[in-house]
Parts: C-alpha cells; structure tokens; sequence
C-alpha cells in the first residue's frame, strides 16, 4: 500500500479494533486507553504529519530476504517459547497465583478504590506512572527540541497554507468537529472524575482532551490552536503537572514515609496535558 | 648532605621528572635550560656514586611504594646489576648533555626544550628499570621509556623521521604489549610473585613446558634487546638526532633491553632452572643467528651510523647469549658487555655525530681521508672500535673474554664459534673506516686541510668516553666486583 | 493443547507483521507504523496474560469473585503512554528529516548524505 | 534523610528537570543542573558508602513492601554504576555551557539541559530500581531523552542518526518488554529478588528460554555489542561533542549493567550459562566486535567516528570479560566499564574543544594542533594511551586483569588476541598523535588558540582521573571486587 493516508487510517481501525479486543478480555482501562490514544493520537499525529512529509510511499528497493528471515528467526523462536505456556485463560497460570491476588483481595481495605487498575496504577505501582508521566514529558520536551526552531515564520505560513486547504475541502468536518469539540471535553472530564468508580482515570480523560485539542489543530489550523492555547501556558502547566505528581512524593517524604507512600488516592490531573506539549 | 641512601633512591627517579618541569620552565632561556639539565646529571650522578658506596658497604637498600594493584607494588631494590646499568646510564647522561650542547647548537635544532625534557624523563625512567624491585615497576618504566623516547626519535618532523618512529614504536609497543604483558600475567599466575628473587620465582615444581613458553614469550616481549626477528626498530630509529641514537640507541633503550633479559633470567628464572628448560636452546641459537646475520648485514651498510645500529644489534646479542648461557661466567661477561660495549659505542655514536656536524658527511665512501682534518675524532674512533671488537687495550676485552669462557664451560661449541667469527667481522665492517680516514683517499690537491673538528663540548665528551675505554681495560677491578657480586646472591641463597 | 495457544500465535503474527515493516521498509513513516502494530501487539500480548476463564474486567464490585489479573492492565497502561511518546517524538523526527533532507526515503536520505560526504 | 537516599538519587534529577523550564534563563538552569547532577554525585558516593559498609540497600516505593509494589535496590554493583555515571555527569555538565553555545542554538539551551537531566534520572533509575518493569520505564525515559539530545546535532545527519537509533533502541526495548512479559507470565512477579528465587522452578521451560533469548537480543542492541552496533558511530559522530561525551561515557555501560544485572541476579548464574552457549557466542562477538571495529576505526577521517568505533571495540573487551564467567573475568569488565567511561569522556570532552576551537572533528583539521592546543592535545594523547593500554593510566588496570582472568582460565589464545586487538588501538591512536604533532596546520585554518579554561577544567579533571586511577586503584579495584565476587556469591 502506497498511499500513507490510507496507512493511517487503517492503522486507525486496527487501533480500535484492538481496544475492542481488550474489552473482551476484561481490560477496561486498557480498552479505553487504546481507543483513546492508539485510535485518537496516534491517528491524528500521523495524520498530521504526513501533511508535513507527504502522503505517499515511494516504490520499495529493498530486498527483504534478510529481513523476513529475522523476522521469521523471531517469530519461530517466540512460538517455541509459546509450547510451554501456560493455557490461554487458566486461572492456575502462575501470573494469577503469585502477586495479583493481593491486589484483588487487600486493594478495598487498603487504598479504597473499586477499580483496581486504579489503585494499582496509582499506589502500589505509582512509581512506573511517574515514570511514564516522564516518558512523556521527555517525548514533548524531545519535539520540543526538535520542532521549535524548525519554526520559521516561512515554514509555518507553508504548513498553514497546506493544512488551510485541507480545511476547505473538509468544511462539513469542520462544522460536525465544531459541534463535537465541546461534547467531547465534557466527556474528558466525566471519565476523569469518574476514574474512581468506573474504568478511566486522569490519563484517559487527558488523552481524550489532548485528542480534542488535536482535533481542533488539525482543522482549523496550527496557529489558530496556538492561538486558544498559549505555548508558555502549556509548558508550564507541563511543568506543573510532573512536579505535582513528584511534590505528593516528596510531600510524603517529608512526613517521613517513603517515597509516593500515600493513602489518599491522588490522580494526576494534568498528566494528559504532556501531550498536549506535541501540539506545538 | 645527609640525605638517606633511600630517599636518595627515590630522588634519582623523581628527579630527573623535576628537572623536565625545570626546563620546560626556563625554555626560553638555553643557557639556564641547560644549566638545569647539567646540574640535575650531576646530581643524579652524585647519588648513584654514593649509592654504590652504600651497596659497597653491604648495605641492603631498597624502598616501597604504594600497590598499584592488590599484591603489585612499585618498590625498587638496588642490587648489582642494576647499580652497574645505573652507573653507566647516569655517567652517560653527563656526557652526552655537554655533546648534545655542541651538536644541537651547531645544527640549530629546532624543538631543543622538548627535547631536552623528554631527555630527562626517559632518563628517569632508566633510573626506574636499574633500580625496579619487581618485574611489575620495570615493565611501568619500561614502558614510560618506550614512549618518552619517541619524541627523540622523530625530532626532526621530518617524513623520514615520522616512519622511522612508526616502526620504532610500533615494534617495541607491540613486542611489549602482547609478548612482554602476557609473559608478566603468566608469571604472576604461575608463580604468584614478580618480586625478583636470587634463584627465581619459580620454585622447583614449575612445569618446564610453561616455564619455557614464558621465556619465550619474553625474549620475544623484551623488543628492546632487538633480538630478530624485532631488531627492525633499531635501524630504524637512527633518524634520530645523533646525541639520541648515542645515548639511547647504543645505551639507555638498548641496555634497558638487554639488561631486562638478563634481570628476568638470573631473577626470575634462576639459571639453574633456566639451565633445564626445553626452549632455552632454541632461544641461544637464535641469538646467535642475531649476532652472526646483524654483523653481516652492518657490512653492507654504507651510512655510518645504520651499519653502527647493525653493530649494536649484533652486540646486544652477545648479552643476551650471556645471560642465555645459564652460567656464572656467561653472566659476568654478559653484564660487563653491557658496560664495555655502553661505552665504546657512545664513542663511536659520538664521533658519527662530530663527523656529522664538522664534516657534514654520513656516508662511509666519503670518509676517506678524514683523518688528517678530523685527527683526534678519527683516533677516537679507533680506540673504540677496538674496544667493540675485543682487543687490547680496550675494555671490551674482559667482557668477551668472560663470554667465551662462558661458552666454555658449557660446551657450546657452536656459539663460541659464532663469537669467534662476529668478532672478525666486527674487525671487517669497523676498522677499515678509520684506516681509510688516515691512510687513502686523495691527497689534499691544495697544501695542508685545515683542522676542523667538531664543536669543542662534543670533543670533549667524546674524548671522554675514549678514556674510560681505556681505563676499563686498564682497572676493571670496580665492575668485575660487581658483576661477580650479581651471582653471589643467587649462591648465598641456595646455601641457604 | 494448540488451542490453549492459538491467542498467543495470532499475537505474534502480528508482532511479526510489525517488526517485518519496520525493519524492511524504507520509508520513515511506514516504520513508525510498523512499530505501533509492533508495540500494540506486544500490548494484546500482556492483556492476554491478563485474562482468567470466567473473570471480569477487575473493578470490585458485590457478587463477583473472579477477576481478571489487573497487574498486566496496568502495566500496559504504562507501556501504551511510552510507545505513544516514542511515536510522537519519531514523527517528529521525521518531519524534521523531510525538512532538511526533502524525504522520507531511507535510500534517498542515504544518497544525499553520500552526496555530500 | 539517610535512609531516603536511594529514593533521591534518582528523583532530585527527575524533578529537577521540569523545574528548568520554570526558570528559562539558560545560565540559571545551567547553575541549576550542575548542583543538580553534584548533589546526585555526592549522593551516589553517600550511597557506596552505605553499601560498602553495612550490605545491599532495599528501598520500597510508596510504602508497599515488594513484590507488590516497586522496590529500590542497591547493592555493590548499582551502587558503583550510579557513582561512575553521576560523576562522569558533573564533570561534563562543567563544560556544557560553553560547548553548546556554539553547537545548539540559543532558544533551546534550556531544553538541553531537561534532557539531559531526564537523561541521567532514567539512567540512575534503571540502575537503582529491582523491579524489571520499572527498568523498561526508566530505560525509556533516557532513550527517549537521548534521542532528543542527539537530533539538535549541528549536522543534519544527526537527525537521520537520531532516527536510527530510535528505531533500533525502541526494537531494543520492545524486545525487552517482550521478555518482561514472558518472565512475569511464568512467575506472576515482576520484582527482581522474587523472581531470582521462582524462575528455578520453571528453569526448564522453553518460555524462560525464548525470554532470556529476547533479553539478550534487546540488550545488546542497546549495548552496540557487534554486529548489532550499526547505529552507534553516527550517533555519537553527529551528536552535540557535551552530548557524545555524556552517553559514551555511560549510556553503554548502564546496557552492560542491565546485562550484568539480568543474568546474574534474575536469571542466575547456572541458567544465564547453560541456556544457551552464551559463554562462546559472546566470546566470539566480543572478539570479532574488537577487532572489526578497531580495524574499521582506522580508516575513519573524522576523529568522532573514529572514537565511536574504538567505542564499540571497548565493549568487545567487556563482553570478552563477561563471557569468561569467572570473578575475576567480571572483574575485568566491571574495571573497564569504569576505566572506559573515564577514557571516552575525557576523549570526547577534548574533541569537543576542538571542535568549538576549529568548528570540525575531521582528522585534516588536526594538523599542527599540537603545537596550537598543547593542552587539549595532550589530554588526547593521555587518553589514547589510556586506550591502548599503556601503564600508569586506567586502561592497563583493566587490561591486566582481562589478561590475568583469560590466563587462569586457560585461554592463552584469546589472551594473545586481546593484546593483538590493543596494538590496533596503538594504530588509530596514533594516527592522531602524528596528524597533531607532525604536520604543519593547513594554511586555511589559521591561528588557533587554545580551548578556553571552562573546557580545560573539566577535561583535565578526567584525564587526572584516568592517571590518577590508574595509579591509585583500591577504589575501583576494591568496589570492583566486592560487587563481582557478591554477583558471583548470592546467585545460587
């Protein structure tokens, strides 16, 4: 397949098709998650970029007789690994015998939230979500970098002048993402308030904001976006957010417990807004 | 003074390395510079003397550093034959700074700080091989040697001197790094210590086979004896200023080689284990291969100082035959060669450097009749190829002689026949030279030539050393003490 | 028995139909999407760790007693916040290499950079 | 505070890091992240201390006691790699401000610092941490932090470099993933020290064997052991000279730990060795490694292509040292990776200043430097010494004992191809030596002066270090010991 945009989309489609298959095998969170940043982001910022790059494929001249036999070395060596498995779906497999079972059976008493992944993800194994929160403040201050100087005046009237003719052509998109933009931060911040009860959390509803913020970038125009939401405001709200995530932690130390040792659920509200950072 | 023997030790290492910042700092000035450097070569020499004194007086000194490595230290012991090694580099240092003083002034050498400075660094660490208390200090020093000489060796910056020092380094790094490191390793596994002991390290259950592949692996690793196949690096290195190759390439590098081979072979193997070993043959036969092929070789050289170098590869294997020999003779001729040969091949580096700067000739063809201009290098000249060969009334006599007894009393008939034969060639390829300098080539066609003899401190030095050829010939009683001395210990201690 | 597998080998044809596109293919975007299917199918590879017979999705609630392993959940939440990062600053990467270079062909890319050496 | 040390050590950076962008002025965030990474280095050494003094160090985030939550764990080994790594950072960071003004433009100074802040936190997490899914979450906070750093090179290569590197590093870590999955579907726990003690009971499982084969694969091509090097030269050639010398100094040897880490303590020593015939194919690749890439830094004309692939030639003697299996083979390695990250930053350090001084690292535009920038030369030549081997620098010390570890194993072959591998580095080596001191400058440089004292500073304290313990080496040689003969004495 040549054409990138088509690339993406059915890229899009299996991203959506995977959450679907995490709801199957009872991972909500993950479901959503999936849905939100593999269908969503990653969409919209391949999207994007091929705007930027150029949307279709040169012929390959590779010869991929090299690479298929890696690829099959792999692949061949994963399968082997596969024959002593355990089942899939056996209760007995030791991943649910070992660690978990704490998790399922002390999380109520301990930490006081019903949806476990939550309070996985946010007490036991807090430490790992900081660290992602990181990762993608790492990612944006990387394009950051990368992109911020890449910004001449020229460029941006270049990429607005070809994103400004995408927008014509799409001029009922336009006015159905005009309707929906504000239905779907409601929602952001639904899933977010929820995240206790039901499946989501901070992250989720970040995403899905910063997938609203995209959206609105893709349509109407970088600097249009830039224009709603300041860049100095983001980076600092950035800043913000990992420091709060840190400052629980060192808040906590300074009591004299250790590092993230908390017993009040504190979400991240802002870590969604990290991708908000790739927008610029 | 009431420095202690000790600390005077330490300061004849250190101090050459001082007198580097020393003249780095007053490189602007050549007189002070090289004010310093003589002062620091008499002070040196000063504390060797009263060293000698001290080991005279049967006083044992040696000195701890810290561990470099668990169980490796940098310690220094002096002991005879590393006070001979010493006497002569230190002495020769002397000398050779008031030579170089005239030769590089009258060349106008350029870079005479640095090369001053590496000098003396290269000198520290000669200091630190003569007096190392274990095989681990003298690889350091050896190595430092290696690598503070190759400036010397490429001083001119010239193509030439580049390539020279390519090989030069290369040959002896290499030889260093993988034969020398890996028969040091072997050492410390095998035998547990590097300490050099009177009798060996390694104790009389040792497998022969081992043993005799690490003295293999260091005849070969010790690239500065210039056994062949590694003597490439010698030649090579005659792109050097003459006072280098003088000091350097007839003493210090050369000497440090040989002296390391017999250090190895008395103290690490012991000769009555090294008399058993499978290899130690093998090793003797090519040594003499070296003296016998790098004496036919000098023979072709026209350039005088390459067929010089072909000379020292071929004298540095007699020490090494000496040290091979495993017998007390054979290291008491072996050590005195060194001293002997030290000596009469300075004179004749000496005299190639004098001929250089007077005559501007280096070209063997073009020395005839040099004598009657150059009168008193030409005499010198003589006198030290006689002491090369081993006639009287020249020091090498002794140590050849002892070389032969040696050969003797092991019935090596075939080395001693080897010996025999060097020596004529060595009359060959060195006594025609100041023959034709005093009795051929054309007459002057326009009345008397002019004397014209090198600048007056390089005449001096080099008159010098013909002296103490001379003299050694005449009072070898100090060095044959010492050299005696170096096997006594080694008896002491069996009768232990 | 190969049934108790089967999952686990649909998840690795596709992983290898990800890792074939990102080591084979010579254009920059067309690897970062290589690398998504990759990464995402190592995700359903997690998940599937993750599920147990009769379990539900693991949120307490009165009159379920089996649960599905939230461990793996969480841990892919984590992976998937990483690989979107990755992803984002590798397309930026690639608009910045169009920009300088004019492509996002690995060969063309490669001639110009022996062009100018 | 003590006991929160380890805790701190990674997360003063972490935090550190976005707090630069509250202060935006490039000079003030400078200041900042030089206390940041000194304070890291001071707890580092606080840390060894600790270790050495009274055993391994357990540390459990959030309160929750492994293997439920995540640990900290510093033992004898962690506790050197953390010291080697945040040290080499302070002393590069010194140079930092006066490097980049030339090399990145002046907008994004502040960036460069977070990253590179975020850099060492995730290096120094991935070494503190002991729980394995953590490590690929820290691994991606520097990888990811590298490739930025990487990509605001100068030349435009850097950014197709950086893009390699990318693919190749997140192949790396996928595959690692892979094998956390497949370690943690087997056991059910994700904590190093537990799972140390369950993986035996599966040891005969095919599914343990395909995840220790993943790790393997993935850590190596975050190692550039040979063949799967390819990305390194360009990265580190194109890369900004402070960045280079940052991540050659220590983003390999924490891929080294990793490897250390996994097959000792996790898989333990008796799998590690016997699954597969690690021991020989690692011997052979690092041998190969050594000799391909020192051949093949010959021929480089540009001195930072020509130090990186001395750089993958270093970690063939690691890897040579690793695969001999024995306390003092990891010894060896444990040695050099210390000795190396000495060398290499120094190394680079200086070609950074040339670099700002001549504004090119091609080996023509050496010629005279000798004379031009004796200082900044003669901590090259130092440096090359040191690499190649030569006493009194670091580099011997960690030659020695590789030789000594094959020798008692009875390798003599593979001991006289170590040393055969040296004499090429005396070759590349000396290639520079000789452009710097024997060729006239070219005429169209014209005079250069000698780098400025911000960068002399910090390369002269390196190349002190490189002497320094090269003379004095119970540190190394004593830390080294400790924490090879404890992988060896715990792994059951």
């Amino acid at each position: 397949m040549k054409d990138l945009f088509a690339v993406v989309m059915l890229s899009g489609i299996y991203s959506l098709l995977t959450a679907s298959f995490f709801v199957a095998m009872d991972a909500v969170d993950v479901a959503f998650t999936e849905a939100s940043v593999g269908a969503g982001i990653f969409t919209l910022l391949m999207l994007t970029t091929i705007t930027m790059t150029g949307r279709y494929e040169r012929a390959a001249r590779h010869k991929p007789t090299l690479a298929l036999a890696v690829v099959l070395a792999t692949g061949g060596l994963l399968i082997y690994g596969t024959l002593d498995m355990p089942y899939f779906g056996d209760p007995q497999a030791a991943a649910h015998l070992h660690v978990a079972p704490r998790y399922i059976h002390d999380s109520m008493q301990e930490i006081g939230v019903p949806n476990i992944v939550t309070s996985v993800l946010a007490s036991y194994r807090a430490f790992d979500t900081l660290g992602e929160v990181v990762v993608i403040f790492t990612a944006g201050i990387g394009v950051l970098a990368l992109l911020s100087v890449a910004r001449r005046p020229e460029d941006d009237a270049e990429i607005n002048s070809v994103n400004d003719s995408m927008h014509e052509q799409h001029l009922i998109l336009r006015i159905v993402t005009k309707i929906l933009i504000p239905f779907i931060l409601l929602f952001a911040l639904y899933v977010q308030f929820h995240g206790d009860f039901g499946p989501g959390g901070g992250f989720q509803a970040g995403m899905i904001f910063t997938a609203a913020i995209i959206l609105y970038a893709m349509l109407f125009g970088l600097s249009t976006a830039r224009r709603v939401i300041s860049q100095p405001l983001i980076r600092l709200l950035t800043a913000i957010g990992v420091l709060i995530f840190g400052g629980v932690g060192v808040v906590s130390l300074l009591n004299g417990g250790n590092f993230l040792d908390y017993n009040v659920l504190s979400d991240d509200p802002v870590a969604g807004q990290h991708l908000g950072i790739l927008l610029i | 003074m009431s420095l202690s023997l000790e600390s005077m030790l330490q300061l004849c290492i250190i101090l050459p390395l001082l007198t580097t910042a020393g003249i780095v700092a007053t490189g602007r000035h050549p007189n002070l510079r090289e004010g310093v450097t003589i002062t620091a070569s008499l002070v040196i020499l000063y504390f060797v003397i009263n060293l000698y004194n001290g080991l005279n007086q049967g006083e044992s000194i040696s000195v701890q550093w810290w561990q470099l490595l668990p169980g490796l230290q940098l310690s220094f012991t002096i002991e005879p034959l590393g006070m001979i090694f010493a006497l002569i580099a230190s002495f020769l240092w002397l000398i050779t700074t008031v030579y170089s003083i005239g030769y590089m002034r009258s060349h106008k050498e350029k870079n005479q700080t640095r090369f001053y400075a590496f000098f003396a660094i290269a000198i520290g660490s000669v200091m630190g091989i003569a007096f190392a208390g274990n095989l681990f200090t003298l690889f350091i020093f050896y190595e430092v040697l290696t690598l503070s000489t190759y400036p010397l060796v490429t001083h001119a910056g010239t193509e030439k001197a580049k390539k020279g020092g390519r090989i030069y380094l290369g040959i002896l790094l290499s030889t260093s790094i993988v034969f020398f490191l890996l028969a040091i390793v072997s050492t410390w596994f095998v035998a547990g210590t590097l300490d050099f002991k009177p009798g060996g390290v390694f104790g009389p259950m040792v497998n022969t086979a081992v043993a005799g592949v690490i003295l293999v692996l260091f005849i070969f690793g010790i690239g500065k004896a210039a056994i062949m196949p590694f003597h490439r690096w010698l030649p090579a290195a005659m792109v050097a200023p003459t006072p280098v190759s003088a000091l350097l390439h007839a003493v210090a590098v050369v000497k440090a080689g040989v002296f390391t081979v017999l250090k190895v072979c008395v103290f690490i193997f012991g000769i009555d284990l090294l008399r058993i070993l499978p290899t130690t043959q093998a090793l003797l036969y090519l040594a003499g291969a070296t003296v016998l092929i790098a004496s036919l070789v000098a023979m072709r050289q026209d350039n005088l100082k390459a067929r010089l170098a072909y000379s020292t590869v071929s004298q540095l294997g007699y020490v090494t035959i000496g040290a091979l020999l495993a017998s007390s003779s054979g290291v008491i001729g072996s050590s005195m060669h060194i001293a002997m040969h030290a000596f009469g091949k300075i004179t004749l580096f000496f005299c190639a450097g004098a001929i250089l700067v007077a005559a501007h000739k280096s070209k063997i063809s073009e020395m005839r009749g040099l004598g009657r201009q150059m009168p008193i290098t030409m005499a010198a000249f003589f006198i030290a190829s006689l002491s090369i060969i081993g006639v009287p009334p020249a020091g090498g006599t002794w140590s050849k002689w002892f070389l032969l007894v040696g050969t003797l009393e092991t019935q090596q008939w075939i080395l001693m026949a080897v010996l025999m034969i060097s020596s004529l060639l060595n009359i060959a390829y060195l006594l025609p030279i100041p023959f034709h300098a005093f009795f051929s080539g054309k007459q002057p066609s326009s009345g008397s030539v002019a004397i014209k003899e090198a600048p007056l401190p390089s005449l001096i030095a080099l008159c010098t050393t013909t002296v103490a050829c001379v003299f050694l010939f005449v009072y070898p009683q100090p060095l044959y003490e010492l050299a005696t001395a170096i096997l006594e210990i080694p008896e002491i201690a069996h009768g232990k | 028995m190969i049934l108790g597998l089967y999952n686990y080998w649909i998840v690795i044809v596709l992983m290898m139909i990800g890792f074939y596109i990102m080591i084979a293919h010579g254009n920059l975007i067309k690897k970062i999407i290589g690398l998504n299917i990759f990464q995402t199918s190592v995700f359903i590879f997690y998940i599937t760790i993750g599920k147990v017979d009769g379990g539900t999705a693991p949120i307490l609630a009165d009159g379920i007693t089996r649960y599905s392993n939230p461990l793996p959940h969480v841990l892919i939440l984590t992976a998937i916040v990483v690989g979107i990062a990755t992803t984002a600053l590798a397309l930026a990467l690639a608009v910045r290499i169009k920009e300088v270079y004019g492509s996002v062909e690995e060969s063309e890319i490669q001639e110009k950079d022996n062009q100018k050496c | 505070m003590l006991a929160h040390l380890p805790i701190l050590q990674v997360i003063v950076p972490l935090l550190a890091a976005p707090f630069c962008l509250i202060l935006r002025r490039a000079l003030l965030v400078w200041l900042f992240a030089l206390i940041v990474s000194g304070s890291a280095f001071l707890i580092s050494i606080t840390l060894l201390q600790q270790v050495l003094a009274s055993g391994t160090i357990s540390y459990d985030l959030g309160g929750w006691s492994p293997p439920w939550g995540i640990e900290y764990r510093i033992d004898k080994l962690s506790a050197y790699l953390l010291l080697i790594i945040s040290a080499i950072s302070t002393v590069v960071l010194l140079a930092a401000r006066i490097s980049i003004q030339k090399e990145i433009p002046a907008d994004r100074h502040t960036l460069f610092y977070i990253l590179y802040l975020l850099s060492l936190a995730g290096m120094l997490g991935i070494i503190a941490t002991g729980d394995i899914f953590n490590v690929f979450v820290f691994l991606e906070i520097s990888s990811l932090s590298a490739y930025s750093l990487i990509a605001l090179g100068k030349d435009r290569r850097a950014l197709w470099a950086s893009y390699q590197y990318l693919i190749m590093g997140t192949i790396g870590a996928t595959f690692i993933l892979i094998s956390i999955g497949l370690m943690y579907q087997m056991t059910g726990t994700l904590n190093m020290e537990d799972l140390s003690r369950r993986l035996p009971e599966v040891a005969q499982t095919r599914t343990l064997f395909a995840a220790f084969a993943f790790f393997i694969v993935g850590v190596c091509l975050k190692l550039a052991m040979f063949p799967l090097h390819l990305w390194l030269p360009n990265a580190y050639s194109y890369a900004p000279s402070i960045v280079t010398a940052f991540l050659a100094a220590t983003a390999t040897k924490v891929a080294i730990y990793l490897l250390i880490r996994f097959t000792f303590s996790v898989f333990g020593i008796s799998f590690s060795f016997t699954a597969l015939p690690l021991q020989t194919i690692f011997l052979l690749l690092g041998l190969l490694g050594i000799f391909v890439a020192s051949t093949a830094a010959i021929y480089q004309e540009n001195v930072k292509h020509l130090f990186a692939y001395s750089s993958i030639a270093q970690i063939g003697y690691m890897i040579v040292g690793y695969s001999i299996g024995t306390t003092t083979g990891l010894m060896a390695t444990l040695l050099h990776l210390f000795n190396h990250a000495l060398m290499k930053s120094a190394l680079f350090l200086a070609l950074g200043a040339v670099i700002y001084r001549i504004g090119s690292a091609q080996l023509s535009a050496f010629q005279g430097l000798g004379r031009q920038m004796p200082f900044t030369m003669a901590a090259i030549v130092v440096g090359g010494l040191s690499l190649i081997g030569v006493p009194l620098t670091v580099g011997f010390v960690s030659k020695w004992y590789l030789i000594l570890a094959t020798i008692e194993n009875g390798w003599w072959p593979v001991a006289v191809l170590i040393l055969l591998g040296s004499l090429l580095a005396i070759v590349y080596v000396w290639r520079i030596v000789e452009t710097a001191y024997f060729k006239e400058p070219a005429a169209s440089i014209g005079q250069v002066k000698e780098a400025p004292l911000a960068f002399l500073v910090p390369v002269w304290v390196l190349v002190a270090a490189n002497i320094y313990f090269g003379i004095d080496t119970r540190l190394s040689i004593q830390v080294a010991q400790a924490a090879s003969q404890s992988l060896f004495g715990v792994a059951p």
